[in-house]
């Protein structure tokens, strides 16, 4: 079966039959609820050049994928590979392209556009950096083709995570070398670079290449051959970027229906969130998460039937947390962060609950930051420590550390007869202020004053590199696989250190500011551990030493954790079929990419 | 006359060079550049690779001292009239700003023209009967729209349509015709969008033109030359038309230069709030994202067109008040 | 009286045209195009002419509020030194203004609407620290006396006063320094029949008083013909004819003089035919060529198309600058 | 002959809140064809304000509270210009057609953005059906009537293009385009300097010979006065208070308001002499002195009369008539 | 004239002796809307001053079980229908469980009486005078008593405390900046007026760049430099700064032009003649004249500052929260979420309407007296 839209085509004679566009093994989908039908367009909208990975998500021509097998459980799937195969000290990895699988533009797909990719399109004379998911360690993998669709990628030191990071990472592993190679130095000369880059209408060769490239991006080019399930047809900059249906893609589902259903995706240009929720409250969206806000649900809900549609609730993985910098220039306050007694006085003080109440609507779940139920190292007291609110106790711990006096407000002092001041610093996409406000006033319950520094997100970075940072507000975020982003137990992910000096200390970059751990300081042990997990020969290897980390961790708070779980609202229309609620949305799974988008379809 | 505007165009050489290192100036003052912005963004999305950055910085010559970015720009500008590239975007500027500046200047010219003839026949009847209802009524009803901030205004209108009649009122475009090419229907569909944000912008000048008409009217009409038209028998409605109102809209003629950076800056606002595809939306995303040349062409060239503006309206000034081209030569 | 209070020599006052930056220059104003005459010690000087032909030029000029262009201006001090007033600067500009004042046409305008009476006479007994304090007020009331105006009325603004005695006001603080020449540009023609009066019988008592020495520009030739020792007149930036008045009047010598003498309607002339002069009033703009006032002068000739005439001594008195001086009429 | 124009005690007054402030008290005068009528007064004594009455162009604010002012058209009745409703088509008709008026200032009087022909276009048609050409060429011809040199040129300028006499003279084509029985001036000369002034009073004499108008010439200029006015009508304060032909007015002055202007004059008065001024200054139209309304300033007291009763009007000679106690 | 004296009223004597400051105050008065709006902004300018005895709560108290409160009436009329003290009910919220949206409901049977100058919470007026009263406010200290006349925010906090406290910034930002371009106009303008010639030019030219320069991106690129997360007084002071940058050439425009009427009027020239120093006549002959012409001009261009300030913080180039200004609570309202739900948070948008307003007429008013001897 094929979309009436391609069969016109067949018929016409333009477009082969679907069963030789279809590889020999498709990959099936099995749809949610229910087989669909062909056609219509699924509606959405974006904010222009920086959001391109809004509807890239839709569709990433990913060799493998997630799934989500439970409610909080996933899987990792060969998608345009038809299988893979990994040796036991996880240094080899193999795959095995489907046969037969076609470029949207019906070229087949071969093991030399894999190679094409890796040395022509990445690489150091490359116009795109080497991958570091293809380090490890400090060599780079070898990637080499055994026959047209099976290759190799080999890794001196092992790779446990290998797999986990390439359902995840930009990293394609083919380009179209039939088309591409027309832009690239080693196969045409400078004339022909320069007449294709004026043809682009762009400065250089280079433009035609990488994230943004004009030539080599998916969502830039209408005529880049890819292998996602739409391929663009109108490209940004347009009020309307519109994608339609790749007549190659190579799944099918349970019923052999040639994948997608949906002929057309178009994305609709909007300057104010304002103006996107006014779409929503009309029935001018058919899904969509991105820029859809939780402070909002009563206004989505409201509107459901005037836009007949239904806000389906996912949760993020991510919890809002602050980060105690340990190492802050301020030695007082770093002297006083070092202390667990009073970080966990900081925890205990705050009333979760209320917050989840006002700021989330009641959607959230309190709760300490640590990897989410489901994940293979899940720590449940992790999770719950720390997280209950005990004025008392906080009271307590505090005095416990002779922090009695108080100045004319009530505040407590510091040890050297200041006012015992926390200045949270904020990045203003990331954080509700009004969360931040509350714990403002809760920790002024126990004496604490704090005072809040909203920046630009830039420059949060660049306090953070500067370690001008007192105490961060970040989430905890991609916490399902914990060790690929184990950099916030190890304070070496900047933005969500704990120790920024210490962290510094341990990535040895150079900076002025980076300084040894004390002796004999937990942290030392969670660096090696790490170093060992991250070089285990098996997945189960390294996971057992990342739940290790973890206990590291419940022994004292080094963070605080708000809330999790936040709800991530879909807007969903009545029209839409197959789409499933309660999933888990996370940047590691891939968002709304976790579903097989293909099997979405529009009821008529 | 002639020799009147070769001068003046012979000056717009130096204003413009001006303009532009102003222009220039005013996006690189922000700390950081694009690929600050870039990294940034990069992070939130978790494919954030410094080489990348490292490579991009080198290709785009952050790395140059200021007057350097400065002269190539300029250089590429006057050489090939090339505007610059968008990083955000990677196209060159040129080909990503014409259609925004020709909807911006539409929509401003729109609001120029409905703001007068709203403001203008009020301004005068209002000065014909000062001090009556009518004119305490348009007086105050403009100084209101005047005080509305645009955004604020844009928003509860564009609820209230909402509401009302489930409308939807932002946009210049229905969605079939957003990516259409020109037609008739088009723009049609283009003129039943633009009521809204000819109200939100036009609420905001009409006031100040309303009562400047009224003030220059009633000056006008204090003058001998009034009472001696009157003298002459021509009926009331003649002498006013034909005298005060005519003397009294030349100094109107000399806004419509300085009163396009206003409309422009107004709309910036109303745009991002209706989601129209003008230049002020662009202009700001591209203000905050760093997108230097992007940003610095816009800036110029609506410079360029105030400018040009003021030149127009020096000139029409010259052609409809014989009094200044005396004052010329 | 033999050496004369003032003396002009061949002043000239071109206002260059600025048309803005880039455009070509034009030819410059020539206001007052190269005039010559003194003023006597104690007598009342008359210049005379239509608008806009160099008066009020003239008299800046001479009171130093503008500088020449060419030419010379001396003023005679009171110890007998001669002031090149042309080129003064600064403090002693300001001297200058102890021996010479201006009384001004505008008798609204000319006083600062925000300051009282007794601040604005104060102002030069300040200035010139004449006077402060209580004898300063004392020597406004008695100004203020002088010129027929209620002391008592010195704390009100001018805004309470009528034009005559606003002019009034005008003329106390002119006298305030005591000075030797008074230049009036037109004191009385914004003033009413029966306020002009007033202030010209003031001149005249003032005159009498203090030995004033005046220099009066007025088109009005019935207020020179009044209060006029001499007379001059000027046309488009030159003098043309200058004489007693009583000659003047009389005989004049200068076709122009003799049109604008038949202009002025008096209850005796009127049975002397106007005389209308044709053409159009060249402007300073662009003054002819030859003798400025020929296109308009029913007497023209050749000569006069071509050449300017020189400013010559009558033998019957007076001084005339014209190539065909009309008959002499005892 | 019958009178072109008659007013009869006319009054007018500006309301201000719940009183009015009686501008024009009582002022009676009249013109024959081919007559003029000078009108002299100092500043404020309601000399225009009588005279754009005959307009009916009263400024706003102002009222007439009495009088009649009787026009006489070429044929049928005589019409009261104060009962036509105000702006209306009646007035208008007469406007510019019959009567029409040269204001004070000439350049304030031409519009700014129009051209000289145009204006003089507009006024005749207005009048009469005629195609713009039509219309032009009669423009051209009327300025050349006044003495333009090249009229053709003039017709295409602007007021500011033209110098005072040569915008005076636009002004008096203007006002005789449609051949007006009546022409009121209004200080026509005062912004002009002498020789120019000399120009258009020659001028306006001529056409009033050529025309045989009626003519209102007002202006505090008595010798100008002198030298065109068949009769006189000296104003103080709103009132008429001395009136006769020229000759006997002027030369022997009835009233000692008149008496005491023209000793003021420096014309009138011999080279040095000290000036008769008047004491005291014009009182303010809402501080108007009892009884006569010059006996303050007045030099030749006749009795206590004068402080409480309003002189009426007296018959000095034939046509002579003054406001006076003195006279009874 | 001796007799024309003594006859003289008072009031007569009054006018002649009234100064130029005197007299506009007498022809401002006839502008009514004027004299309205003076009363306004007065009002205003008082309640920003003394914001915290005027507010009900401090404007950063959270109250956590009064969320998203709609506006609380003032009740006369008690549950059975008797007259009664003044007095407002206790709201109950509680949550939609489909929606999650907060419903409060009043609950007649449970009133706290309205009372002046009630007791409250020890508070710290300027941040050192400690009170314990309040303006306004419930009697029975109590949890649930509560008098939210304008209702709540989304953390509970009272939006007519709010409101006062926001007129600190907003009132204050067009003063300041308003003071900053009159600083910097009325020396480059005046400088430019009085010496001429390149100065002029130099001056002028600049102005016209600026001036066609559009305001929004001037601002926003200024805006985006100022470094962010400084002390919000310093963030305070630049944006004022930023504001002023722009306001500073139409007020040189005006000065210049005063400056360039005034060098040719004749008391200009009377007082050179009267032997004044350059400096004596600009002080003292030449600034009073035009000071009020300028005061006017000030008066008007406040507003502009005001709403820049607003349309500023949207663009979120402006203050911050915690900071409160009315741009900042403006911002907090633009959604449709606020507009559908809690249409009272756009209240702060009704005080910015009002004052421009005011500030307009004021300004009108002014201009119209600032020339007291010019026609009435
Ligand atoms: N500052 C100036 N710049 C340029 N031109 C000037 C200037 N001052 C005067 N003029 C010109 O010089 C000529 C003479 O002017 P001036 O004021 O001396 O005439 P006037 O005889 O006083 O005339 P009026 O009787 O009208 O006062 C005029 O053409 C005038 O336009
Ligand atoms: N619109 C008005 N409102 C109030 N009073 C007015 C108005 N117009 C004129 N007047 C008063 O009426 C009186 C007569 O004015 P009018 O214009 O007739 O004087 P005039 O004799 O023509 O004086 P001038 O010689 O100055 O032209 C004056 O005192 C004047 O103040
Ligand atoms: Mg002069
Ligand atoms: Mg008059």
């Amino acid at each position: 079966e094929e979309a009436p839209m391609l069969a016109e085509r067949v018929a016409a004679g333009t477009l082969p039959n679907v069963d030789e566009r279809l590889p020999k093994t498709p990959r099936v989908v099995t749809p949610y609820d229910e087989i669909g039908v062909y056609g219509g367009t699924w509606r959405r909208a974006f904010t222009g050049a920086s959001d391109d990975r809004g509807p890239q998500k839709l569709m990433e021509p990913r060799i493998v994928r997630f799934v989500q097998t439970g409610p909080e459980t996933f899987d990792i799937e060969p998608a345009w590979a038809s299988s893979y195969e990994t040796n036991e000290t996880s240094t080899e990895f193999t795959f095995h392209i489907r046969e037969g699988l076609k470029w949207s533009d019906g070229h087949p797909v071969t093991t030399e556009d894999v190679m094409f990719y890796f040395e022509d399109v990445v690489g150091d004379d490359n116009p795109w950096p080497w991958p570091s998911l293809m380090e490890q360690g400090d060599s780079r993998a070898v990637i080499s083709a055994a026959d047209d669709l099976t290759f190799t990628v080999t890794f001196e030191q092992p790779s446990p995570l290998f797999i986990t990071r390439l359902g995840r990472e930009y990293v394609w592993m083919a380009s179209p070398k039939h088309y591409l190679s027309q832009f690239h130095p080693s196969y045409v000369s400078t004339d022909e670079l320069a007449a294709a880059a004026s043809a682009f209408n762009v400065e250089g060769w280079q433009d035609l290449w990488g994230r943004r490239g004009k030539a080599q991006s998916f969502w830039l080019n209408p005529d880049v051959p890819t292998l996602s399930a739409w391929t663009v047809k109108t490209p940004p900059p347009s009020e309307q970027v519109i994608f339609e249906r790749n007549p190659y893609y190579y799944a099918v589902d349970t019923e052999g229906n040639q994948l997608p259903y949906i002929d057309q995706i178009s994305h609709d240009l909007f300057q104010d969130v304002e103006t996107l929720n006014l779409w929503v409250a009309q029935g001018r969206i058919d899904l969509q998460q991105r820029h859809m806000r939780v402070g909002n649900f009563p206004f989505f809900k409201e509107n459901e039937s005037s836009g007949s549609y239904e806000v389906v609730v996912w949760n993020g993985l991510e919890v809002d947390t602050l980060w105690p910098n340990q190492t802050t220039s301020d030695t007082v306050m770093a002297e006083l962060f070092q202390q667990a007694d009073f970080r966990e006085a900081l925890n205990v003080a705050i009333d979760r609950d209320t917050i989840n109440e006002i700021v989330f609507a009641g959607l959230a779940t309190p709760m300490q930051a640590g990897p989410p139920k489901g994940s293979a190292i899940f720590n449940e007291e992790l999770v719950g420590k720390w997280a209950g609110y005990d004025v008392d106790r906080a009271n307590e711990l505090l005095d416990g550390l002779g922090l009695t006096a108080r100045d004319d407000d009530g505040f407590r002092l510091r040890p050297d007869g200041d006012t015992l001041e926390i200045v949270i610093t904020t990045a203003l996409f990331a954080s509700d202020i009004n969360m931040l406000e509350l714990i403002n006033e809760f920790w002024s319950d126990v004496g604490i004053k704090t005072s809040l520094d909203v920046v630009e997100r830039t420059l949060y970075l660049d306090r953070v590199n500067a370690n001008e940072i007192m105490m961060g507000h970040w989430p905890m975020g991609r916490a399902a696989f914990f060790l690929i982003d184990a950099g916030s137990y190890a304070a070496t992910l900047m933005d969500n250190s704990w120790a920024n000096a210490w962290g510094e200390y341990q990535l040895d970059r150079g900076k002025s500011f980076a300084v040894a751990p004390p002796k004999d300081h937990m942290i030392y042990d969670v660096w090696s551990t790490l170093d060992a997990a991250l070089t285990a020969g098996t997945q189960e290897e390294a996971i057992a030493l990342g739940a290790d980390i973890l206990a590291m961790h419940a022994k004292a708070p080094n963070w605080v954790g708000v809330v999790g779980a936040a709800p991530n609202l879909f807007i969903r229309s009545n029209r839409m079929g197959n789409f499933p609620a309660g999933f888990i949305r996370d940047d590691i799974t891939r968002d709304i990419g976790i579903i097989p988008t293909e099997q979405l379809y529009i009821k008529k | 006359m002639t020799g009147y505007i070769v001068r003046r165009i012979l000056w717009f050489i130096p204003t413009l060079l001006a303009v532009s290192l102003v222009s220039f100036a005013i996006i690189q003052l922000p700390p950081g550049d694009y690929l600050t912005v870039l990294e940034s963004q990069m992070g939130a999305e978790g494919d954030y690779n410094p080489e990348v950055v490292a490579r991009l910085r080198e290709r785009f010559g952050f790395d140059q001292p200021f007057m350097v970015q400065y002269g190539k720009w300029m250089w590429a500008m006057l050489a090939h009239g090339d505007l610059g590239y968008s990083f955000e975007w990677r196209v060159p500027v040129s080909s990503l700003i014409g259609e925004y500046l020709a909807l911006t200047v539409i929509v401003t010219a729109a609001t120029l023209i409905a703001t007068w003839l709203i403001a203008l026949p009020i301004g005068i009847y209002s000065a014909v009967r000062p001090y009556s209802i009518f004119d305490y009524i348009a007086t105050i009803l403009g100084f209101i729209g005047k005080a509305t901030p645009n955004f604020l205004l844009a928003l509860v209108l564009m609820w209230w349509a909402f509401d009302t009649f489930g409308a939807d009122v932002s946009g210049l475009f229905s969605p079939e015709y957003a990516n259409a090419p020109w037609s008739w229907a088009k723009v049609r569909d283009l003129i039943a969008h633009m009521w809204l944000p000819l109200i939100v912008l036009g609420t905001s000048g009409a006031a100040s033109l309303i009562r400047q008409m009224r003030a220059n009217v009633l000056d006008e009409l204090q003058k001998p030359y009034v009472e001696a038209a009157r003298a002459q028998g021509l009926p009331e409605w003649k002498v006013i038309l034909r005298y005060p109102v005519r003397v009294a809209l030349n100094p109107f003629l000399s806004t419509i230069g300085s009163s396009i950076p206003e409309l422009f800056s107004g709309a910036v606002t109303t745009a991002i709030v209706l989601n129209l595809p003008m230049a002020g939306p662009m202009l700001l995303r591209a203000l905050v994202s760093q997108d230097m040349y992007l940003a610095g062409s816009f800036i110029f060239l609506l410079s360029v067109f105030t400018l040009i503006g003021t030149l127009i309206s020096d000139i029409l000034l010259t052609l409809v008040d014989p009094r200044i081209r005396f004052e010329e030569s | 009286m033999n050496e004369p209070l003032l003396t002009l020599t061949n002043v000239e006052k071109h206002f260059p045209q600025s048309n803005g930056f880039l455009k070509p220059a034009a030819a410059p104003v020539r206001a007052v195009n190269g005039i010559s005459f003194s003023i006597a010690e104690g007598e009342t000087t008359a210049l005379v002419g239509e608008s806009g032909c160099g008066k009020s030029t003239a008299a800046k000029l001479i009171t130093s509020a503008i500088t020449p262009s060419a030419g010379k201006i001396t003023l005679r001090t009171r110890d007998g030194n001669i002031l090149d007033v042309g080129s003064l600067r600064g403090r002693a500009r300001k001297a200058l203004w102890r021996d010479v004042q201006l009384i001004f046409q505008d008798p609204f305008s000319s006083l600062n609407p925000r300051m009282t009476v007794k601040q604005i006479i104060a102002e030069p007994l300040r200035n010139f620290d004449i006077a402060h304090g209580q004898e300063a007020t004392d020597l406004v009331a008695d100004l203020m006396d002088r010129v027929g105006l209620q002391p008592g009325t010195m704390s009100r603004y001018p805004h309470a006063f009528s034009g005559g005695q606003r002019q009034r006001i005008g003329i106390a603080r002119a006298l305030a320094v005591k000075p030797r020449l008074v230049v009036g540009d037109e004191p009385v023609s914004a003033l009413d029949v029966s306020v002009a009066a007033q202030i010209l019988n003031l001149f005249q008592s003032l005159k009498k008083d203090l030995g004033l020495t005046y220099l009066l520009i007025t088109h009005d030739l019935s207020v020179v013909r009044h209060s006029a020792d001499r007379v001059a007149v000027m046309y488009l930036g030159n003098i043309v004819e200058e004489n007693t008045t009583a000659a003047l009047f009389k005989s004049p010598r200068h076709p122009y003089t003799q049109a604008l003498l038949s202009a002025v309607p008096s209850q005796d002339n009127q049975d002397k035919p106007r005389i209308v002069l044709t053409g159009e009033v060249a402007s300073a703009r662009n003054i002819p060529t030859g003798c400025p006032f020929h296109p308009r002068c029913a007497y023209a000739t050749d000569v006069c198309r071509l050449t300017a005439p020189t400013f010559e001594q009558l033998p019957t008195g007076g001084r005339v600058a014209c190539h065909t001086p009309l008959e002499f009429m005892p | 002959m019958k009178d072109l124009i008659r007013v009869d005690e006319l009054s007018i007054g500006f309301g201000l809140k719940n009183w009015v402030i009686p501008a024009v008290e009582g002022v009676s005068f009249s013109v024959k064809p081919g007559e003029t009528l000078g009108i002299v007064g100092e500043s404020g004594s309601g000399k225009s304000l009588s005279a754009r009455a005959i307009l009916g162009l009263v400024p706003p604010g102002g009222l007439i509270t009495s009088g009649s002012i009787s026009y006489q058209p070429e044929s049928g009745d005589a019409v009261d210009i104060t009962s036509l409703p105000k702006n209306g088509r009646a007035i208008r008709k007469l406007r510019g057609a019959e009567i029409a008026m040269i204001f004070q200032e000439p350049m304030a009087s031409l519009s700014p953005v129009h051209t000289i022909g145009n204006q003089i276009v507009t006024t005749l048609r207005q009048h009469a059906d005629l195609s713009a050409a039509a219309a032009l060429s009669r423009a051209i011809e009327l300025l050349d009537q006044v003495g333009m040199a090249s009229p053709a040129i003039i017709a295409g300028q602007y007021a500011h293009q033209l110098s005072g006499g040569m915008r005076q003279r636009a002004m008096i084509a203007m006002a005789l385009s449609c051949s007006p029985r009546l022409l009121v001036c209004d200080e026509p000369t005062t912004a002009l300097d002498a020789t120019t002034e000399a120009q258009v009073v020659e001028l306006l004499m001529k056409l009033q010979q050529d025309f045989n108008m009626g003519m209102i010439f007002i202006s505090h200029n008595i010798g100008l006065v002198s030298e065109i006015a068949d009769r006189v009508m000296v104003m103080y304060l709103g009132q008429s208070i001395e009136s006769g032909a020229t000759e006997h007015v002027l030369k022997s002055p009835a009233h000692p308001y008149t008496r005491a202007l023209l000793n003021a004059l420096p014309a009138f008065a011999e080279a040095g002499a000290e000036l008769a001024t008047l004491q005291g200054a014009v009182p303010d139209l809402t501080a108007r002195p009892t009884g006569c309304s010059f006996h303050p300033r007045c030099a030749e007291f006749a009795g206590p009369q004068c402080e409480t009763e309003r002189p009426a009007i007296q018959v000095v000679t034939n046509q002579h008539l003054a406001r006076c106690h003195l006279h009874e | 004239m001796s007799n024309a004296l003594s006859h003289e009223s008072a009031a007569l004597k009054a006018y002649a002796e009234a100064s130029g400051w005197r007299l506009g105050w007498a022809k401002f008065r006839r502008h009514k809307l004027a004299v309205v709006s003076l009363y306004i902004v007065g009002l205003l300018y008082l309640l920003a001053i003394f914001a915290e005895f005027f507010s009900p709560y401090d404007y950063s108290d959270i109250n956590r079980r009064h969320v998203l409160a709609p506006p609380q009436a003032v009740y006369v009329v008690d549950a059975s229908g008797q007259f009664t003290w003044p007095h407002v009910r206790a709201l109950k919220g509680q949550r939609d469980p489909v929606t999650r949206r907060l419903n409060y409901i009043e609950d007649p049977e449970n009133t706290f009486p309205v009372r002046l100058f009630a007791p409250s919470k020890p508070y710290k007026m300027w941040g050192f005078i400690p009170l314990e009263t309040r303006f306004i406010g419930v009697s029975t200290p109590n949890r649930q008593a509560s008098i939210f006349l304008l209702g709540t925010d989304s953390l509970g906090r009272d939006v007519l405390s709010r409101i006062f406290h926001g007129a600190r910034i907003s009132l204050s930002i067009g003063l300041v900046g308003v003071a900053l371009s009159f600083v910097i106009g009325i020396i480059l303008g005046g400088m430019s007026g009085y010496f001429g010639g390149w100065v002029d030019t130099i001056v002028q030219r600049t102005i016209d760049l600026l001036q066609s320069l559009p305001t929004i991106p001037l601002w926003m690129g200024l805006a985006a430099a100022v470094p962010p997360g400084q002390d919000p007084l310093v963030t305070y002071f630049m944006i004022t700064v930023i504001l002023s940058i722009i306001g500073w050439t139409g007020i040189a425009r005006v000065v210049r032009g005063r400056f360039l009427a005034l060098r040719e009027e004749d008391f200009v020239l009377a007082a050179r003649f009267s032997g004044a120093s350059e400096m004596r006549i600009i002080l003292r002959h030449m600034v009073p004249s035009f000071a009020s012409h300028i005061i006017a001009s000030l008066t008007l261009s406040i507003p502009e500052m005001i709403l820049a300030e607003t349309a500023l913080s949207f663009l979120g180039l402006g203050l911050q929260p915690p900071a409160v200004s009315w741009g900042v609570l403006l911002k907090d309202a633009q959604s449709l979420q606020v507009i559908s739900q809690a249409p009272w948070l756009l209240v702060p948008g009704l005080a910015v309407v009002i004052t421009v307003l005011a500030f307009n007429f004021l300004g009108d008013g002014l201009r119209d007296a600032s020339d007291p001897y010019g026609k009435v």
